[in-house]
């Protein structure tokens, strides 16, 4: 899931040691070393999801707030990886986009790998009003296009931010659903019609 | 054999209030394993219970109580001591007398 | 009663409970006997047919028949449902999930000093009003309120 | 929308609906349907409402009918050895004792040399002394179905001992303390195709996913709503579930594997977690949706 990932590990190993040393690094190791030790394979969650990859790794390190000046680089190439539909069309349609929203599915040792990921979007978000069991961990998103409109450049945006969040934040807890693979081109283009799209029930 | 209720009877001023715990699958037939089997239904159908000797309530049921049902009856009329007795008949015959006294 | 009772103990004859009933010894009167099962109505697919199956076709709405049920279900799966009775000489209630698959969901008929009163857990496939029905000298009285039933998350 | 057909993040795989193989009709649209968006404080209100049963709901509580059978288990003999955890198994608080075990675990347990919570450290008597095989035990070891197992039942048991007691987990031991700051660091790490971890859903306070509120772990309040109810009787499923399945299920939602049941991971953790709630009320067995 994680293959894609942007730093090299010698990037990685120099980039750790520029960084302000963990908070308790001690406790950390251990931490680290326990998880490895009593944690098994279970459904399609196999062990090397417990490995860090490059970003993870400085986020861990960092307590999610690096300094500035590695972020900015970071969520550069993190940016830099975003793949844009090469028919440079950005909305697709906002009601596959809402069934995808709605749908929590995907990654979890019970699901079947065979089946779609979902977007798992109202897990976080208020979206759609019509909703009402929405999470609050990610900001509101009713009203997403009504307030900024949906010009090229802000459909751009939210393609990229739903492809990968870390682009914008580096240690977003949002995931980043086209660069791990679990969305794809069109179902992105879903869910930025439903967010941007003047006849989404979002933008009503 | 099914599994013991858990009855709770207690004096409350004059109304003798009773509280029963039934330990039941109610499976209403209508439902689907992880696997995609459908499960038979197997569910109370019949309950009742008796305060002192005397029948207060006959109750009848279908597969859309809850699993391991809870019920709350009220009475006036008994006193601490007095015994209730609770049955429960199953779709399957299966049944279980349970009984407690009222504190 | 008497022939409503006959009734109903034809159709568990078929369906295997009264042989169930007798080989357990749970007809021997010496125990305290369950009620038997209305078959039709609890295997009635619509709330019509259901109330018509209980007798109750003809209930009329009344203020003083008062259920307590959560605007908002936590779980569909379990849903305290609480019927109290004001009508003098009520002597069964009875409560329905309008949109479950087979709408009657309990009835209970009340006597020697057991007050009109219950409380008990439901399943709600979808948000659905719930009604309930009161049995006085020989007529029905009903009251409904809807529970709305969504999507859940974590779940503690 | 179709409300319940679609699976939530965190809806357990077995229940697509209550009555799952019903056809679906349209769900009836809420009355507040032509509003405008729901404001947080509405969100609030349906809280409020789950409130208002939950005493109802927690004082003729399923998991009552769990503890009785795990009475039964705990006080006659069972195991190739024969013995009853009576009078064989030491919860912390003497052999046989149980009044305020739970409350006071995890903690360190020398003749296991381990930090141990409450089901490890019952998982260890019922291996030591009465002679099961860990590996039985460890085959099966959460309800689900119509299959509740005995360490289920012998957890809500004697969890049931310390109903209205003040959480008391011995962070001033050394071997806790130390658990305890390991179970900290891994509740940060993040890791698995969605970056989780504990902390992503479980470090702020005010946060929800769906309907259901995320408690912030590292508060005394946050912590203690993680604690409270566990093990619970879990409306979706109607079965009895512990803490430890608890933490498994947060893996599961974090997209990670699976901790081992009964390990040093899960004890770890839950010292951090019971640990934080010190000095907080537990009440006992509970209900969960």
């Amino acid at each position: 899931m994680t293959k894609n990932i942007l730093l090299t590990a010698i990037a990685t190993s120099l980039l750790m040691a520029a960084l302000p040393a963990a908070a308790d690094p001690a406790h950390r190791a251990q931490a680290v070393a326990v998880i490895k030790k009593d944690f098994q394979p279970r459904g399609q969650a196999s062990l090397d999801r417990l490995a860090e990859d490059g970003l993870q790794a400085v986020c861990n390190r960092t307590g999610n707030k690096p300094p500035e000046y590695i972020a900015k680089g970071l969520e550069g190439d993190q940016l830099a990886g975003v793949k844009y539909p090469a028919d440079g069309k950005l909305m697709g349609d906002w009601k596959s986009g809402e069934r995808l929203a709605q749908s929590g599915r995907g990654f979890t040792w019970t699901d079947d790998p065979g089946l779609p990921v979902g977007g798992n979007c109202y897990n976080c978000h208020q979206i759609a009003p019509k909703e009402l069991s929405y999470g609050t961990v990610g900001p509101s998103l009713f009203h997403f296009g009504k307030l900024r409109g949906n010009t090229l450049e802000m459909q751009k945006y939210v393609y990229s931010k739903i492809y990968n969040a870390k682009a914008y934040n580096l240690c977003s807890e949002m995931p980043r659903f086209g660069h791990v693979g679990a969305l794809n081109e069109k179902q992105i283009k879903d869910l930025v019609a439903l967010l941007l799209d003047p006849e989404s029930p979002v933008n009503k | 054999m099914a599994d013991p209720m858990k009855i709770r009877a207690t004096m409350k001023g004059d109304v003798a209030e009773i509280r029963v715990l039934m330990s039941h699958p109610m499976e209403s037939g209508l439902r689907k394993d992880a696997a995609g089997n459908a499960v038979p239904a197997h569910f109370i159908q019949s309950m009742a219970v008796e305060v002192g000797g005397k029948k207060i309530v006959d109750g009848q049921l279908a597969g859309s109580v809850s699993r391991n049902p809870v019920f709350g009856f009220k009475m006036k009329g008994a006193k601490a001591g007095d015994k209730v007795v609770v049955n429960w008949v199953d779709s399957k015959g299966d049944k279980r007398t349970d009984e407690a006294a009222i504190a | 009663m008497n022939t409503t009772r006959r009734t109903v103990l034809k159709g568990a004859t078929a369906s295997g409970v009264l042989a169930g009933l007798i080989a357990t010894g749970a007809l021997r009167p010496t125990q305290v006997l369950a009620a038997e099962w209305n078959k039709a109505a609890f295997e009635s697919k619509d709330a019509t047919a259901a109330l018509k199956g209980i007798g109750a076709a003809a209930a009329t709405e009344s203020k003083d028949l008062v259920i307590k049920v959560p605007d908002i279900a936590e779980n569909g799966a379990v849903v305290p449902v609480d019927v109290t009775s004001n009508i003098p000489n009520t002597s069964s209630i009875v409560i329905m999930v309008v949109r479950n698959p087979f709408p009657l969901s309990a009835q209970f008929d009340f006597a020697n000093g057991a007050l009109p009163e219950v409380s008990a857990r439901l399943k709600l496939n979808e948000t659905s009003m719930v009604r309930a029905l009161a049995k006085a000298d020989g007529k029905f009285y009903s009251v409904q309120k809807e529970v709305k039933v969504t999507v859940g998350g974590c779940g503690g | 929308m179709q409300h319940r057909v679609i699976g939530a993040l965190c809806a357990m795989a077995v229940m697509g609906g209550v009555f799952a193989q019903t056809p679906r009709k349209p769900a009836a649209k809420p009355a507040a349907q032509a509003a405008p968006a729901p404001t947080a404080e509405a969100k609030d209100a349906a809280t409020l409402e789950f409130e208002k049963f939950r005493a109802e709901m927690e004082d003729s509580n399923p998991a009552e009918l769990f503890e009785a059978k795990g009475e039964e288990f705990w006080k006659s003999r069972h195991g190739p050895k024969n013995v009853s955890l009576a009078e064989s198994c030491d919860l912390g608080q003497g052999v046989g004792k149980i009044e305020g075990a739970y409350v006071k675990m995890p903690r360190y347990f020398a003749d296991a040399d381990s930090v141990m919570d409450a089901e490890r450290r019952i998982v260890w008597c019922m291996v030591e002394k009465q002679g099961f095989k860990f590996d039985d035990i460890a085959k099966r070891p959460f309800a689900n179905e119509n299959f509740t197992p005995d360490i289920t039942n012998l957890v809500t048991y004697v969890a049931g001992h310390s109903r209205s007691m003040k959480v008391d987990v011995p962070l001033k031991d050394p071997k806790v303390r130390e658990a305890y700051e390991i179970g900290k660091e891994m509740a940060a790490y993040r890791a698995g195709p969605y970056d989780f971890s504990c902390n992503t859903c479980h470090g702020s306070d005010g946060k929800r996913i769906r309907m259901q509120n995320l408690p912030n772990l590292s508060t005394p309040k946050g912590a203690m709503s993680g604690v409270q109810g566990w093990p619970g009787y879990r409306m979706t499923g109607g079965v009895m579930l512990t803490h430890q399945w608890r933490m498994g299920d947060c893996f599961r939602q974090q997209r990670f594997p699976q901790p081992k049941y009964a390990s040093d991971a899960v004890a770890y953790l839950l010292t951090y977690m019971i640990g934080n709630a010190n000095g907080e009320v537990y009440k006992g067995p509970g209900i969960k949706r």
